[in-house]
């Protein structure tokens, strides 16, 4: 047997992990206690195990500043090494006992999940952070990511590379906005129809990319990644164009995006309320289109035609099933869903259209998406994975964190790349994914 | 037999391809309740002949007729709705999805949009009991054995309904036992008024099972024979077009000493999971060792980890006595080994780069192909040109690219290429799957030639004709194991054909 | 079904059973042209699809011109027309006042630079079936260990200055090592451990950038003398000097000297380009050569062809690929490191800006032959160069551009849109194979 | 089949072009009114600063003659000349002349200069910063009379050209140089007392005692405007909390919105976005949330919120750079240009703070009279925001 293992190397990465955080954490700290006691801060507290990092989950829907319904007080330092160190036995464990793969998976959850909230603890270390908005950003930020995994996965699974998602986000993000403009200007609308109406030509346009793509890769048989990055190079100039000779120029009573939309009663609920029950409209269908994907995918005729042809189109063209054109069909309505998640940008956060908005995300997407294994509860998984690192270093750095915001913003990337390398477990792509068919 | 209406009629079927003419005015009928059996060599154009038939080309002449009726058949789905099923020669089934789904794949029972699992798990049953094909209706297709996964064709095909079914060499993966179960299955549907195409280059089997054969060579029907009437020797000849050897000519084999020794050797396949459990045997020089078993029994991962293409988990691998377990492939090439590998094209070969390519595909590196930093064309070339002289490859050129000759010039790169070094060991895996019988011949012919200079031969073939007829001894693998090892006397064809099926007998033991 | 541009024409004998392989082979089969010479590795029949691709997507764009002309600048046609002299003036120069051509031809000579090199680097990639996406990130890394050289290495070794002959080729070398490490991780991922390149390559462009980011903003490598993000100037023995230009004042650089090769003192004939073009030819030649005329390009070439077969031909999958990441990302990493030490003579926190993307359009362009490499680049670096001058005379946006360069890449990837349009018959041999799919 | 459906297909490619020929037509036609509502107005609203220079055009004509003797008397780079035979070139930094941001104030400025002054302007906009050389060049090599880059990072490029092209006369935007370089001008700012002001303002009308700020890319524009607004909020309420986020893009509106709703959930009431389209998604999104917001660099209230209504946009943090690269131009057209450095302050009304519009009334006149008190205060250095760069 090989001594250095995936288990092993594992478990020593999780320790590494765990000493520097342990390490990193005190240095800070005693830092930041010298620096008080020096500025003769009053806040400062008799010693370094003196720091509290409070948590709290506040009444849902009232101002800031209302006592919260509940306060966790976690003693920074106590839980950082209490964390470290279980981290520390179990990856130790994981060392010794060797296993083939059992339980690394677990680990590396473990370990990604852990580090965010040790970070999270650490940084407000001595104050206190909204443990709902935390959870309800994650849930938000996760929108466009979720949206983009569903959209590469029905692509995916259907035998076609789709890493056109990105510029599918772009344009339907541009005509999306474009249509809510114009329509709203047309009938002098200023209220949400025009946004809705801008959403759907979103969804629209993120199709007819995709369908372009379609007829690229599997009409024209070109190669499925240079087709998607032809849509991406596409994307751009064209929303830039637009947006120059257009966008910008257009005028519209039409000003605001998307409203909230509670959900009486199940908003109200502490926590649980804002975390699931109080978003805008494409984040609920977002994760409506999750749990649909999933019994789509596994339970009904066209999931099992889907998952057919990904994996073997032969066999399902000689029962009769017109691979091509199921592929061609599936594939737009990928690019349905990537227009939505486009939506999200220049219709549900903001009502504003800029260059490169999407910012990547769509290409974070399909990794959440192979994250997950090409299922879609899986894949949403995935996309909570990079939101709750977006989350987090948005949310750290209000708090003077002493990790320069670069190294948090890298993190989703890194961990993306550990991720692929298998330690989680080998992911199995679709067997005919890539390759063009032709009976 | 006027007074019957054929339930398929072909009349004059043609079809092109560039270059070639794969069927040349075709004509037959099939009878209900018959079990019409098509005899060819490889490349005869049996399976262009079934794929229009399934609709998957179009015929450029001539024309078919179901029940009396003319048709034109566009997809497998037209196929399908007119009662025509096929199974193919690879099966069409889904790996990652169970037995049920890919039954009922294409027509799907559905219940609130949703799937009805349970009705189509019924209905499966229902059929499997109804023809003896027993099958597990919720295991994943990948999971099962290949003559289960034959079933599952089988099954897919009745489920349709359908009245006439094609057989594309189906027992090309059984062993003789299941091979026989299959035939009891074609029988009973063929009592139950199924017609059956049963497409095969077995001799053996047609008189086996077939009511009636046609032969087809380079295209054309060249005649019919009735089984009862026929033998061997004269569908051979009639396939071939001329008496055929159909025993390779070899004197006795003068084993020396031992080249090739492999201990416990085990190995899992890319899924992790154990497809070589402690496999030993020795290979003396001059001796031919046989490997027969069906296919998928660990053969492919008993000469990967001895060529080092795939990491052994367990045992030793030695060559001349030295230990070449961890070595890399080219360490192994180097010591003497050379392999001809059961995947032509998608291992043998680089089908884009040329012949003389090819031809150094694992010399390119070593003088006088490569000096200093540079390969040297011009060495290269009177390589090619040599080889290609004396192995017989029939090629307009040493720069025509290797993925456009045929199967068997192909074939015969490979062997020049490996031949051409000195050699102690030569592993031969399926040398001669889907050749014509002129290449066979000749490839049988180096491989003893090899053995008769002293090299120690090991043979897999999942043709047990191919490794009764070539090998000294004989090893049967079952299941990751050999279960058993004969000298080439005492393996005769029902012997062999039990222990390929698992059927242990009391002097085997394990190894 | 029966479609004239059916893909079938040729014989791809894994389409069809062995039934149509068994003939002998028929005279007009594909024969592949010898690797002999440079020129005959061209197919100049083949040279029609690109140039008629080129063609179209520029009319195409004109179409666009045409109808979202700007009106402040005159009729449609006559801002069309503006538009693409402006393009063709920006570029090779306006030829009716010969002093302005050095300058633009200089200009695109400049702007192809890192196209060739970053162009190669994606080719040499798909010659070896890996998508390299990750062009961009190891260019940017590639600039910052050339720009760490040219500026500390003198200091890290505690003397003033070193000689040009020294420090120069080391910076460069750094480029390339710098660039070269940062292609080999995802090379040895995919390798070893099948993660797939093209979202590694993407994840290090991100965390390339935010490493960037943080090194010249806020980290270690910002300039102390400045405010501005951006390192200091590399020293003189370090930059790829000008080969024609005027000595500039020492101020305007840090307090280094830069001499190029040949001083002036004409502003007509102080030209930008510089030696970075060296280094491109000469890796387009080295590329060249390793791809047609070594042992290790044959073993890229089989690894990207058949990489089962280059296995069993005794072929390490593993040391090929993390070595053609590596010197993928050496190649991306000199086009990095000619930017820093050649034109720019420092590196802002905000660099490069997609020369990593354009480099797979080049690549494609080309059909990874290096040698087609260099006219395909320099058509980009004409269009960017040219991009200036075309919205100065006709107001129109510079993202037309964009939209052309994706033209481009349909119509030459989907070479059957502009063999429809032109009724041109494909040539023998089939679709060019340019990465493998996720799960192989 | 599918030829149908390719034909289809490649008419949906062009779907873009209707809506192409839309923007050309929609040039034609609508210009004037889309450049009322959204360019000229921001002039107008800042009107203290925009009458002098507006007086100050008036006498051009009567000075042309004499800089045209200037120029044919001496051969100073600072050519005046006949107006309309001076061509000025702009180099936006990477956007757009229209993209709400300090480019499109500067085209602003040239449009300005263009109608008012009669001079030839062209324009190039950036696309990537390794292009910023190539586009100098583009104007200078063509004996353009004055090229204008815009942004900070532009800075060496145009330091560069100056030395290489000695008669052609330079502006920058938002940089300068230590030495005085005589054919370039660097026009810079104090964002920090823009802030400063805004950050007053901010924390006077905060309840909670916490205000938030979303910046764009970490570099000195945008710090000076963070610290600024930090500085100015604790010269109001030393005890204020102002939660601070840098968005490593200019043109990341969700994230920038993401990051102003987390300052509101921590309890900010007033967002400050300093951060371009980044900073305008933070405000614009913070404004839906019901918190008061500031806008940055122009009157936000014209380009972000569209000329209104904007309820919660208290202010901006006036940075006139249309001003300032008009106020370049005449000078070139005067024959007065000289190198150096240009510094808008709130002493000349080079940086402001724009008026309340939607606001008006909610913003009580005590914090009113303060804003102005703190302006004259750093105007006339009674004030110092003590903003220092690291």
């Amino acid at each position: 047997m090989r001594f250095i293992t995936r288990a092993r190397a594992v478990g020593a990465l999780g320790i590494v992990v765990s000493l520097v955080l342990m390490l990193a954490v005190n240095a800070n700290l005693s830092t930041k206690l010298a620096e008080q006691r020096a500025a003769g801060s009053a806040k400062a507290p008799s010693s370094v195990w003196g720091y509290v990092s409070q948590l709290y989950i506040p009444e849902p829907k009232t101002p800031p500043g209302t006592p919260p319904v509940a306060t966790i007080p976690l003693p920074t330092l106590g839980t950082v090494f209490f964390i470290c160190v279980l981290l520390i036995a179990a990856g130790a464990f994981l060392i010794a006992r060797n296993p083939e793969r059992r339980g690394i998976g677990g680990y590396v959850s473990a370990l990604i999940g852990f580090t965010f909230f040790v970070l999270l603890i650490w940084a407000v270390a001595g104050d206190r952070v909204d443990l709902a908005d935390t959870l309800s950003r994650v849930v938000r930020v996760s929108t466009p990511l979720g949206l983009g995994a569903l959209a590469g996965l029905v692509c995916e699974r259907s035998g076609v590379v789709n890493i056109g998602i990105e510029g599918m986000m772009l344009t339907g993000a541009c005509f999306g906005y474009i249509a809510a403009l114009v329509v709203g200007n047309w009938f002098d609308a200023a209220g949400q129809a025009p946004v809705w109406f801008g959403v759907l030509i979103a969804v629209l346009t993120g199709g007819i990319m995709a369908a372009l793509h379609a007829l690229l890769s599997i009409r024209f048989k070109i190669d499925q990644i240079i087709s998607g990055t032809v849509i991406n190079i596409m994307a751009v100039g064209l929303t830039g164009y637009l947006r120059s000779n257009f966008i910008i120029k257009y005028d519209s009573p039409v000003k605001k995006p998307l409203n909230d939309l509670p959900i009486p009663g199940l908003s109200d609920i502490p926590l649980l309320g804002p975390v699931l029950f109080n978003h805008k409209p494409i984040t609920y269908m977002m994760l409506l289109l999750v749990l649909i994907m999933h019994v789509l995918l596994f339970r009904t005729v066209w999931g099992l035609r889907t998952r057919a042809i990904g994996e073997h189109p032969k066999a399902a063209d000689t029962v009769g099933i017109k691979v091509n054109r199921m592929r061609f069909w599936n594939v737009v309505i990928g690019g349905f869903l990537a227009g939505l998640a486009g939506a999200w940008f220049a219709l549900e956060v903001t009502f504003r259209f800029d260059d490169l908005m999407t910012n990547g995300q769509g290409f974070i997407a399909l990794a959440a998406m192979i994250f997950g294994k090409w299922t879609p509860l899986g894949a949403y998984g995935g996309a909570l994975l990079f939101s709750s690192a977006n989350a987090l270093q948005l949310k750290v750095q209000n708090y003077d964190f002493a990790l320069a915001p670069q190294f948090l913003q890298m993190l989703p990337y890194v961990v993306t790349i550990i991720v692929l390398a298998g330690v989680i477990g080998k992911a199995r792509p679709p067997a005919a994914v890539g390759e063009p068919y032709d009976h | 037999m006027n007074n019957v209406i054929p339930a398929l009629e072909v009349r004059d079927i043609t079809k092109r391809f560039p270059g070639v003419l794969a069927n040349d005015h075709i004509s037959f009928t099939l009878l209900p309740g018959e079990i019409h059996a098509f005899l060819g060599e490889n490349g005869a154009g049996k399976s262009t002949l079934m794929n229009i038939l399934y609709g998957l080309y179009a015929p450029d002449e001539g024309q078919i007729f179901i029940n009396g009726e003319a048709v034109t058949i566009r997809n497998p789905s037209d196929a399908i709705a007119r009662g025509l099923g096929m199974v193919h020669q690879e099966y069409a089934l889904v790996d990652t999805l169970t037995v049920t789904e890919n039954i009922i794949l294409g027509t799907e029972l559905q219940k609130n949009l949703l799937i009805d699992r349970k009705r189509a798990h019924q209905e499966v049953e229902r059929l499997s009991q109804e023809y003896g094909l027993i099958v597990p209706p919720d295991s994943l297709v990948g999971d099962l054995p290949v003559g289960v996964q034959q079933r599952v064709e089988i099954l897919k095909a009745l489920y349709r309904r359908v009245n006439m079914l094609i057989l594309d060499e189906p027992t090309a993966v059984l062993t003789p036992q299941e091979a026989d179960d299959l035939f009891r299955v074609m029988r009973e549907l063929a009592d139950q008024g199924k017609s059956i195409i049963f497409i095969t280059h077995k001799l053996r089997e047609v008189l086996a099972v077939a009511d009636r054969i046609t032969v087809l060579r380079r295209g054309k029907v060249v005649g019919s024979a009735n089984p009862h009437e026929s033998t061997e020797r004269s569908l051979a000849a009639m396939m071939v077009g001329r008496e055929v050897v159909l025993q390779v000519e070899k004197g006795p084999a003068h084993p020396g000493e031992v080249v090739l020794e492999v201990e416990g050797l085990a190995a899992l396949d890319d899924r992790g999971v154990q497809v070589l459990n402690d496999v030993s045997l020795e290979v003396r020089a001059g001796e031919v060792l046989g490997i027969a078993g069906v296919q998928g029994n660990g053969q492919t991962e008993l000469v990967q980890a001895i060529t080092g293409l795939q990491p052994a988990s367990h045992g030793k691998v030695r060559l001349k006595g030295q230990d070449i377990t961890a070595l890399e492939p080219r360490q192994i090439t180097a010591k003497g080994v050379a392999y001809i590998p059961e995947d032509r094209k998608g291992t043998g070969l680089v089908l884009d780069y040329t012949i003389a390519e090819n031809m150094v595909l694992s010399t390119y590196y070593k003088p006088p192909f490569t000096q200093g930093l540079t390969l040297k064309e011009e060495a290269i070339s009177e390589h090619a040109d040599e080889l290609i002289e004396t192995f017989d490859v029939r090629t307009p050129s040493q720069l025509t690219a290797a993925g456009s000759l045929s199967g068997g010039n192909q074939q015969k790169i490979i062997v020049a290429r490996e031949f051409s070094r000195d050699n102690v060991l030569l592993i031969a895996s399926q040398p001669t799957r889907g050749i014509d019988v002129g290449s066979i011949e000749f490839i049988h012919k180096s491989i003893i030639a090899q053995r008769d200079a002293g090299v120690a031969v090991l043979l897999v073939s999942a043709e047990l004709d191919e490794v009764l007829s070539l090998a000294d001894r004989v090893a049967v693998m079952y299941h990751g194991s050999i279960v058993a090892t004969l000298p080439a006397a005492e393996a005769t064809r029902e012997r062999v054909g039990l222990l390929m099926a698992g059927v242990q007998q009391e002097e085997t033991t394990n190894g | 079904m029966a479609d004239p541009h059916d893909a079938k024409d040729h014989r791809d004998p894994d389409q069809h059973p062995q039934d149509v392989v068994e003939q002998p082979a028929a005279p007009s089969d594909p024969t592949v042209p010898a690797t002999k010479g440079v020129l005959r590795s061209i197919r100049w029949g083949e040279l029609l699809v690109p140039i008629l691709a080129i063609f179209t997507a520029i009319l195409v764009g004109a179409v666009i011109v045409f109808l979202s002309a700007p009106a402040e600048k005159g009729s449609r046609l006559h801002v069309t027309w503006e538009a693409f002299k402006g393009l063709f003036i920006g570029a090779f120069g306006n030829w009716a006042e010969p002093s302005t051509i050095p300058n633009a031809l200089s200009g695109t000579l400049v702007e192809s630079t890192p196209y060739i090199l970053a162009g190669l680097a994606v080719a040499l990639g798909f010659k070896a079936g890996l998508f390299n996406i990750g062009a961009e990130g190891q260019l940017l890394i590639g600039a910052l260990t050339a720009v760490s050289i040219g500026v500390w290495l003198p200091g890290w070794i505690g003397v003033e200055s070193l000689p040009a002959i020294i420090h120069l080729p080391l910076a460069v070398l750094g480029g390339f090592v710098g660039g070269g490490l940062w292609g080999a991780i995802p090379g040895y991922l995919r390798a070893k451990t099948g993660a797939h390149e093209v979202i590694t390559t993407i994840m290090l462009n991100y965390i390339a950038l935010r490493l960037i980011d943080y090194m010249i903003v806020s980290g270690p490598m910002k300039d102390p003398a400045g405010s501005a993000p951006r390192t200091p100037f590399v020293q003189g023995p370090a930059i790829l000097p000008q080969f024609v230009g005027v000595v500039r004042d020492p101020s305007l650089t840090g307090g280094n000297t830069y001499q190029p090769l040949i001083a002036t003192t004409s502003s007509t004939w102080d030209l930008r380009v510089h030696a970075g073009l060296l280094i491109a030819l000469l890796a387009v030649v080295f590329v060249w050569w390793l791809l047609n005329r070594t042992p290790k390009g044959f073993e890229i070439k089989t690894v990207g062809a058949n990489p089962q077969a280059a296995r069993y031909a005794g072929m390490s999958i593993v040391s090929t690929t993390v070595l053609t990441m590596t010197l993928s990302g050496g190649l991306a990493g000199l086009a990095g490191a000619g930017q820093v030490l050649g034109l720019e003579h420092n590196m802002k926190s905000v660099f490069s800006g997609g020369l990593g993307f354009d480099s797979i359009a080049i690549a494609l362009l080309a059909k990874s032959n290096p040698i087609a490499i260099i006219p395909a680049a320099l058509f980009w670096g004409a269009l960017r160069q040219g991009a200036g001058a075309m919205q100065i005379r006709s107001g129109i946006s510079i993202n037309l551009i964009n939209i052309i360069q994706a033209l481009v890449i349909i119509f030459v990837a989907a070479d059957q849109i502009v063999r429809w349009i032109y009724r041109i018959r494909r040539e023998q041999g089939g679709q060019m194979v340019f990465t493998r799919g996720w799960g192989k | 089949m599918f030829q149908k459906r390719f034909v289809a297909l490649l008419m949906l490619l062009v779907l873009a072009l209707p809506v192409l020929a839309a923007c050309g037509g929609a040039d034609a036609t609508s210009t004037p009114e889309s450049s009322n509502t959204g360019a000229t107005e921001p002039t107008k609203a800042a009107e203290p600063t925009a009458a002098p220079t507006e007086a100050a055009a008036a006498p051009t004509e009567a000075t042309e003659p004499t800089a045209e003797a200037t120029a044919e008397a001496t051969s100073e780079p600072s050519t005046g000349g006949n107006a309309s035979d001076l061509r000025i070139g702009l180099v936006t930094d990477v956007g757009k002349v229209t993209d709400g941001t300090f480019n499109q104030y500067a085209y602003e400025g040239l449009k300005r200069a263009e109608k008012e002054l009669g001079v030839k302007v062209d324009f190039i906009e950036t696309v990537n910063p390794a292009d910023y050389e190539k586009n100098i060049d583009q104007f200078a090599s063509q004996g353009y009379d004055l090229v204008i880059g815009v942004g900070f990072l532009m800075g060496d490029a145009i330091k560069a050209s100056a030395a290489k092209y000695p008669d052609i006369n330079f502006a920058i935007v938002d940089s300068t140089y230590e030495e005085t370089i005589p054919n370039v001008k660097g026009l810079v700012f104090s964002e920090d007392q823009a802030a400063f002001i805004v950050g007053a303002l901010a924390a006077s009308m905060s309840k909670t005692g916490q205000i938030g700020v979303v910046g764009g890319v970490e570099i000195p524009p945008v710090q000076k405007y963070v610290m600024g607004y930090e500085a100015g909020a604790k010269y109001v309420n030393p005890d204020i909390k102002v939660a601070k986020v840098y968005v490593p893009s200019f043109t990341d509106p969700a994230q920038g919105a993401e990051a102003a709703k987390n300052q509101i959930a921590e309890g900010a009431d007033v967002i400050f976005g300093a951060g371009g389209q980044t900073g305008s998604g933070g405000i614009q999104s913070a404004a839906d949330e019901g918190v008061y917001v500031l806008g940055v660099d122009q009157d936000e209230y014209y380009t972000t919120f569209k000329g209104g209504p904007a309820p919660k946009l208290l202010s901006s943090a006036l940075k006139r750079v249309d001003n300032a690269v008009f106020d370049t131009i005449k000078e070139l057209v005067d024959g007065k240009f000289q190198g150096g450095q240009y510094l808008g302050t709130a002493a000349n009304g080079g940086v402001d703070y724009a008026p309340f519009h939607d606001t008006e009334s909610e913003v009580p006149a005590d914090v009113k009279a303060k804003l102005d008190e703190i302006k004259k205060g750093l105007a006339d250095g009674t004030i110092e925001t003590g903003v220092k760069l690291p």
